[in-house]
């Protein structure tokens, strides 16, 4: 059994895209030691809600948060917040696969090397051999480490990015969809690879696949239209729904 | 049955016309750039063949002169580089900054943010001569600069070239897709640090664009120089960028008004060694576009 | 020489603070999160501290020590008999001075030899001085900036406080020099004003500048006809010439041109842009006019003139073809490949992709380069004076001979006459209203660019 | 500041000409001999137009500002009035030379033969008071050939231009006594109806550059120019003079004054700057020497002065004689 | 039962990037009324097969293709063919979404407009909405038929790219993972579609889902390597395979 404390907070959270609400008053806890899956229908708010918990939404204009949200008990969206020092922590992986142009090798390194994570060469390439591995990709391209990130398969960028978001121990990762482009194995590659990680890291994760949420996560909510129609334990979520809605669309029911 | 609508005769009448309808389109892009082309070895066939007899050694080291067999286009050619050198070193990196600045940090929608941008804009369309009034009276009359120096002009044609710089510079760095710089925030880089090891290395092939033509229109600038007198017989080559010199551009102007007719030759050759001058000076830009240039 | 040389150690003692701040840094890490910030920050913020304070110290001092050293070398007796005459004594001096770094020089003046000895010590003292002021300011801000090494210093925040600040200035500077050409046109543009006006000036369609006071001034001060020419050269005929073929020269090069031919044409087209502007004058008005005047006259026209707006149009476009040409082609190569993907997988043909795709997606880029292209055409002069006349005429006529607003500027300013007559005081008020009408232009133009761009990704 | 060059408290140590650009092919051809000669630093010669040259000269003493103002016309008596208020008061002033201007037109144009009268009816804008009605020279002139107007020529703000209108259009416009009474009782009125050129396109303004006028003529068997004499003498393949009043543009016409169309050329020094600047004295010593009827300048073009016009300047080169600023207007 | 008709018939293929292989001598029959599912690990050449089939490995740079594949038996490759009317008659749906940066109605409006399958407005609204309702992404963008097509979650933007592609009614359609970020619910609306639209087109599918290579396809490819491992009828294919490494990769011991 992990460790679990409570890392971020989100309370009555709104989110809007300028006048368009996205996400409506979504409260949620995120521990150590714990994996969150986020279901849901397709647009109903998993990319919106997740995007707010390292400020990614702030790159996007017109889209404004209200609500708090907090770090180990910060206020993220507080003014004196260093946005960097969140997003350091706060790791992300994109629903849409966007490596670097760059060699496979230096998407990878770039996070350690701002961060100072390696002190030489040979740390580096035992930083990027270890994320790749970990990723399930190092067999894959580690004779083509010089070539373009660009240049892979949608599958292998994926794994990439994971291994990007990866290479810097962020405290906590969310992850949009990281399977969606992966073939079984792969896809249980990563999934180990999330076992392994939670035992130190809090994980968020949004997947569309029922059976994913029901291996890798000990939390699940169920977002509906913005909303939070159901959170709790993935096991009662899946075996036993307190809410009509969230039976249906666990049993495919649901439309 | 199946098939029925793509080999329908109307359907393959329609695709006929969209293919004639594209080989138009390629035909006029091709007319179009071989007209530009056209011209371009017009002049130069023009130029060479005018100009050629009279490039020697003696012209390429020699300063001007009042007697066309003596006069050379090595006095001129070095205030013209050392002007360059003003100009790019002043607009380059200012030009760069302002457009990362204005288009990565600035505050959006507030009104001195729009103000700048207007204002960058605006400083294109100002003629020429403007600005070698604004040199006239700021550097030569306000700070005492010294007049005909390539300093001054070089100065004078940087803040010329610069809006050229920052507009082009814009434009690629708003070319470049919001997914890199996600992908850069996401791992807790900083925006200047996204912005600097991501976007501007992307940018750069807009950015050298806007240098390169900024800075041929520097070179082969002649108005605003008339105005803090590099338009002037200068018969040594300048020591350094504080001392009397002229430019390419207004040794073929002068040139071209002296009343010998033997330095119709000169003209010509002097063009010649202009557009060489051109093609050095754009070469390095050019070679480092076309590297980093990255399709995404 | 020894400025050089002080930036050379002040540059050297930045390094040396650098490598020297990294390494206490790095030895301050203890693993994930024990440092603010990575070590080179922690170097650069030392450097930066380094170089910076000392290089305004030594600047400084390069403002003030002249004074000083003019006052050491005429406090000093040898410099008694100098003449009291301000110019001839500066002459002196100087020469002294260029004596004193190059005592092998002939003097022109004998007095210069007797004072070069007295100008090298003072000069070499003073120039000691300012060295040993930047050399301690460098040492005080690395001493200081040594201290602020530790684990908790946000070394890379106030790095990059200093890189915002910089990119500011340097956006600040177009202000500046906005600021700059509105102050030196508004003053003399107010003198004129005070006596033709600006009503007459705006409206008036007779342009005759002439030197003398009078009240009919207004009469003769019409720039209509120079507004209309520089828009219809500048803005019209430049732009029905530079307009489809730059768009179509980059549209040719981004999609159906190779690789190689890109790479050698767009170069090539480049080199328009920087022919000498007198080049293009002359081709204008010697080939280019005498074959328009063939032309209107096979047209029918009667007597028509060698000077048109046509000639200096056309040629003026094709020098301006480049900017619109490189910047749509830079534009247009930057639209992700998975937009052109998406429409050619629909069965679009390149030419539609171009049009209903990749143009729209890179509009921001084509109408900079447009806008840069209709400003270095209303900039334009030299073609003007030679091909277009100067004829000042309100005529859709393009076979007419007309003259634009630079052209005007440039005569006004560089001919024979008094430079406080009506006619010179003209050029600053048609410079002003010229910048004033562009500015508009350019606001519009923005807002229109805002509305219409297509954000992808 | 690196290099030799001068900087803003220092001293200068070549000499800086400005002003006409009539003068600017003497003045460069002066300065390259004086420097071979001897032996000073190559002065700089910056060719601005005689107004703008005046208001940089007149701007004040110092190493910023230029030694010698080139003139193709006299200093007028408010630019002295400048000049004086900025501490510019001791002037030399030295006429060099002669400048003529030429009426000319293809070798294959029509021979013209014009007088002043002709020519001022075909190109003022009110010749006598009257709007400018005449299209062809036969209009002017039924003795012209049938053939439209069309005159290359300076534009207004050129000393050429003054001299054209002075020497030629005013003294057609005199012919008529009528306007020679206006003169002293309408001042204004009489140089408007004199000196008012036509802007309907029969005169075509062609901005400072000689050859192009040259060019444009030499290819249009229809029209004619005005410009310096040097051009046309030196493009006498493509070009021929028109002769004025029966005389023929020649060197000897213009020297005896025969040809109306000569004017003086000036250049004023700065006394003040004499001591100051190495080489100045040798570079108007120079041109003393390059003035004469065997010296660089007739070869260059430019048309010599009369020699007792000569004697007197050369004593006034010699001597460095202030000018007296009373005798400018 | 639907009528089946040889529709693409791919012969000994093989795909080159620059000097590196990617496909193997591939061999595939492509029919009409039947669904052929690509399945295999990430990186094994699946897209880089379909997108062979309808030559848009043209606009990639360095890529190379050899062996022949004929379309009504008509090479595709041959120098005399037509690529605006194969790309017409063979629709593709690519693995990343790429909506054009233009209003929803647009994107879809684009292939008819260029090809003049609407007569005036109201057939082309009729057709979009057709388009939009059969992709599932009708009811969710009704009223926001104007706005970006950028604007929208990731999952919406994977339909929309489905309604563009079904829209002009190519013959064939390619689908590189076309449900790989949309719900349960929503992946079964597309597989209704999918199942629908056999009867009279011919569908490739690329999917990492065997439950869903098994529910829609008639027909398997399993790609390793670059090389087809295994064609053949599905149920054979997932009850019975016969080569070792497609069972073990059925069944998730690959690796
Ligand atoms: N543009 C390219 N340049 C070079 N190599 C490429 C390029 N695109 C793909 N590859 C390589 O070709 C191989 C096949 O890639 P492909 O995209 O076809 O895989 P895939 O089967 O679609 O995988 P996935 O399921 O991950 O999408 C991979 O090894 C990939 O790295
Ligand atoms: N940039 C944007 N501007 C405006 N609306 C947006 C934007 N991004 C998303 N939306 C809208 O916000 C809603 C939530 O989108 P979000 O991306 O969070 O959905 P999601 O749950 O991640 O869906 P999916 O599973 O399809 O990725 C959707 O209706 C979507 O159309
Ligand atoms: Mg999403
Ligand atoms: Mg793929
Ligand atoms: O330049 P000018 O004053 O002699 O016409």
């Amino acid at each position: 059994m992990t460790e679990q404390k409570l890392k971020i907070a989100a309370r009555n959270v709104n989110v809007f895209y300028g006048a368009k609400q996205a996400i409506n008053d979504v409260s949620i806890d995120i521990s150590t030691g714990v994996v969150t899956a986020f279901i849901g229908p397709s647009g109903c708010g998993k990319s919106t809600f997740l995007r707010t918990l390292n400020r990614m939404n702030d790159t996007i204009a017109g889209c404004r948060v209200e609500g708090q949200i907090a770090l180990d008990g910060q206020d993220i969206y507080a003014s004196g917040m260093d946005v960097v020092e969140l997003r350091a922590r706060v790791g992300m992986v994109f629903q849409k696969p966007n490596p670097f142009p760059k060699s496979i090798y230096e998407n990878v390194a770039y996070g350690p090397r701002i961060h100072g994570l390696a002190g030489n060469k040979a740390d580096m390439d035992a930083i990027v051999e270890k994320s790749l591995r970990r990723a399930g990709l190092w067999d894959e391209v580690k004779d083509r480490l010089a070539e373009s990130g660009t240049a892979l398969s949608g599958g292998q960028q994926q794994r990439l990015c994971i291994a990007r978001a990866i290479a810097v121990s962020p405290e906590v990762i969310l992850m949009d969809e990281p399977c969606s482009a992966l073939d079984p194995i792969a896809t249980a590659r990563i999934e180990e690879l999330i076992d392994d990680l939670k035992e130190r890291y809090a994980i968020v994760i949004v997947t569309h696949s029922m059976q994913q949420a029901a291996r890798v996560s000990q939390r699940t909510a169920f977002f509906h239209l913005g909303t939070v129609v159901e959170y709790g334990v993935t096991e009662d979520i899946f075996t036993n729904p307190r809410e009509e809605r969230t039976k249906d669309y666990i049993t495919g029911r649901y439309g | 049955m199946i098939n029925s609508s793509w080999q329908a005769p109307e359907m393959q009448r329609r695709l006929a016309r969209r293919h004639a309808a594209e080989r138009r389109f390629k035909a006029l892009g091709l007319v179009a750039i071989a007209t530009s082309l056209l011209f371009l070895a017009f002049l130069l066939f023009t130029m060479l063949r005018q100009g050629l007899g009279g490039i020697d050694w003696a012209f390429l080291t020699g300063s001007d002169s009042t007697d066309a067999t003596v006069a050379g286009v090595w006095g001129a050619a070095k205030g013209s580089i050392l002007t360059m050198g003003v100009t790019l070193a002043l607009s380059f990196p200012l030009g760069v900054l302002a457009a990362v600045y204005l288009e990565e940090f600035a505050p959006k929608g507030r009104r001195w943010v729009e103000w700048v941008e207007v204002s960058i804009n605006n400083l294109a369309a100002v003629p020429s001569i403007i600005f070698g009034l604004l040199g006239l009276a700021v550097f030569i009359n306000v700070m005492h600069l010294p007049r005909s120096s390539p300093l001054v002009g070089g100065m004078t044609l940087a803040l010329m070239t610069m809006p050229v710089i920052v507009i082009s510079g814009r434009n690629a760095i708003k070319a470049v897709p919001p997914s890199i710089r996600d992908a850069a925030l996401a791992v807790g880089a900083s925006p200047v640090q996204a912005v600097f090891h991501h976007v501007l290395p992307l940018a750069l092939p807009g950015i050298l664009t806007g240098t390169i033509i900024g800075m041929a229109r520097a070179l082969g600038e002649t108005a605003p120089l008339l105005m803090i007198g590099m338009r002037a017989f200068v018969a040594t080559p300048p020591g350094g960028i504080t001392d009397p010199a002229s430019v390419m551009p207004m040794q073929i102007f002068l040139w071209s008004d002296e009343i010998d007719q033997a330095f119709v030759q000169n003209t010509s050759a002097a063009i010649i060694v202009l557009l060489v001058l051109l093609m050095a000076m754009n070469g390095l830009a050019i070679y480092l576009r076309n590297k980093f240039e990255t399709r995404w | 020489m020894i400025s050089q040389f002080v930036l050379l150690v002040v540059l050297g003692l930045g390094v040396a603070g650098w490598f020297a701040a990294r390494a206490k840094a790095q030895a301050l890490y203890t693993g994930r999160g024990s440092l603010a910030a990575v070590p080179s920050y922690h170097g650069w913020h030392m450097l930066l501290w380094i170089v910076v304070p000392a290089v305004l110290v030594w600047a400084v001092w390069g403002g003030i020590s002249p004074g000083l050293v003019r006052g050491a070398i005429l406090a000093d007796p040898a410099a008694a008999q100098l003449p009291a005459f301000d110019m001839e004594r500066d002459a002196i001096l100087a020469e002294a001075s260029q004596l004193a770094r190059n005592p092998d020089a002939a003097a022109f003046n004998p007095m210069a030899q007797q004072l070069a000895e007295v100008v090298r010590g003072i000069e070499t003292r003073f120039a000691m001085i300012g060295a040993a002021l930047a050399a301690l300011t460098a040492f005080a801000g690395g001493a200081f900036g040594y201290t602020r090494v530790k684990a908790g210093f946000p070394a890379r925040t106030r790095v990059e406080r200093a890189t915002l600040m910089t990119l500011l200035v340097a956006s600040l500077i177009a202000i500046l020099t906005t600021a700059g050409i509105v102050i030196s046109l508004v003053y003399e543009t107010g003198l004129f004003f005070r006596h033709v006006s600006p009503i007459d000036f705006l409206t008036g369609t007779h342009w005759a500048p002439r030197t003398g006071f009078d009240a009919e001034l207004g009469k003769d001060f019409g720039a209509v006809p120079l507004f209309w020419g520089t828009l219809f050269i500048g803005a019209v005929i430049a732009m029905i010439v530079a307009i489809p073929l730059g768009l179509m020269s980059a549209v040719f090069l981004t999609q159906y041109a190779s690789a190689t031919m890109r790479k050698w044409l767009k170069p090539a087209l480049e080199i328009l842009a920087g022919i000498p502007t007198v080049v293009y004058g002359y081709f204008a008005a010697l080939t280019v006019a005498p074959l328009v005047r063939d032309f209107a006259a096979a047209m029918g026209a009667e007597n028509p003139s060698t000077e048109s707006a046509l000639a200096a149009g056309v040629v003026m476009g094709v020098m301006i073809i480049p900017f619109v040409s490189s910047m749509a082609d830079d534009s247009i190569a930057a639209v992700p490949q998975a937009m052109r993907d998406g429409s050619l997988a629909m069965g679009a043909t390149k030419s539609e992709t171009i049009k209903r795709v990749l143009l729209p997606a890179a509009l921001p880029g084509i109408v900079a380069g447009v806008m840069l292209a209709v400003s270095r055409a209303i900039g334009e002069t030299m073609i003007v004076v030679m091909a277009a006349g100067a004829a000042a005429r309100l005529s859709a006529n393009p076979f007419d001979s007309m003259t634009t607003v630079t052209f005007q500027i440039v005569q006004l300013l560089t001919g024979d006459q008094e430079f406080d007559s009506p006619k010179t005081l003209s050029a600053f008020a048609l410079g002003l209203v010229l910048f004033v009408v562009t500015l508009a232009l350019n606001i519009v133009a923005l807002r229109v660019v805002k509305k219409y761009r297509e954000a992808y990704d | 500041a690196c290099g030799s060059g001068e900087s803003s408290s220092g001293a200068r140590d070549f000499v800086r000409v400005v002003g006409s650009s009539t003068l600017y092919p003497f003045a460069t051809a002066v300065a390259e001999n004086a420097a071979k000669s001897a032996g000073i630093k190559s002065p700089v010669v910056e060719s601005t137009g005689t107004g703008a040259g005046m208001k940089l000269f007149c701007a004040g003493l110092g190493a910023q500002h230029p030694d010698i103002e080139n003139a193709s016309r006299r200093m007028k008596k408010s630019e002295y009035e400048d000049c004086a208020k900025n501490g510019v008061k001791d002037i030399i002033e030295i006429q060099v030379g002669l400048d003529g201007i030429a009426f000319a037109e293809g070798t294959n144009g029509p021979d013209m033969k014009l007088t002043p009268v002709d020519v001022y009816k075909a190109l003022a804008a009110n010749p006598f008071g009257k709007p400018n009605t005449a299209k062809t020279w036969a209009d002017v002139n039924p003795a012209l050939p049938a053939i439209p107007i069309m005159v290359y020529g300076p534009p207004s703000t050129s000393g050429t231009r003054d001299a054209l209108a002075e020497l030629i259009l005013t003294k057609g416009c005199e012919s008529d006594p009528a306007m020679k009474a206006l003169k002293d009782t309408d001042k204004d009125a009489h140089k408007k109806v004199c000196t008012g050129v036509r802007e309907d396109g029969a005169y075509v303004v062609q901005g400072e550059n000689d050859n192009l006028i040259v060019q444009k003529i030499a290819e249009n068997p229809k029209a004619i120019g005005v410009f310096g004499f040097s051009y046309l003498e030196e493009n006498t393949t493509k070009l021929k003079g028109i002769p004025m009043s029966g005389v023929m543009p020649t060197y000897e016409s213009i020297v005896d004054f025969s040809y109306p169309g000569a004017r003086p050329l000036y250049i004023y020094v700065k006394a003040g700057h004499l001591k100051a600047i190495k080489g100045l004295k040798e570079y108007v010593a120079e041109w003393a020497k390059s003035w004469g009827p065997d010296g660089v300048l007739k070869a260059k073009g430019m048309v010599i002065a009369p020699e007792d016009v000569r004697t007197k300047n050369a004593d006034v080169a010699a001597k460095l004689t202030l000018m007296d600023p009373s005798v400018l207007k």
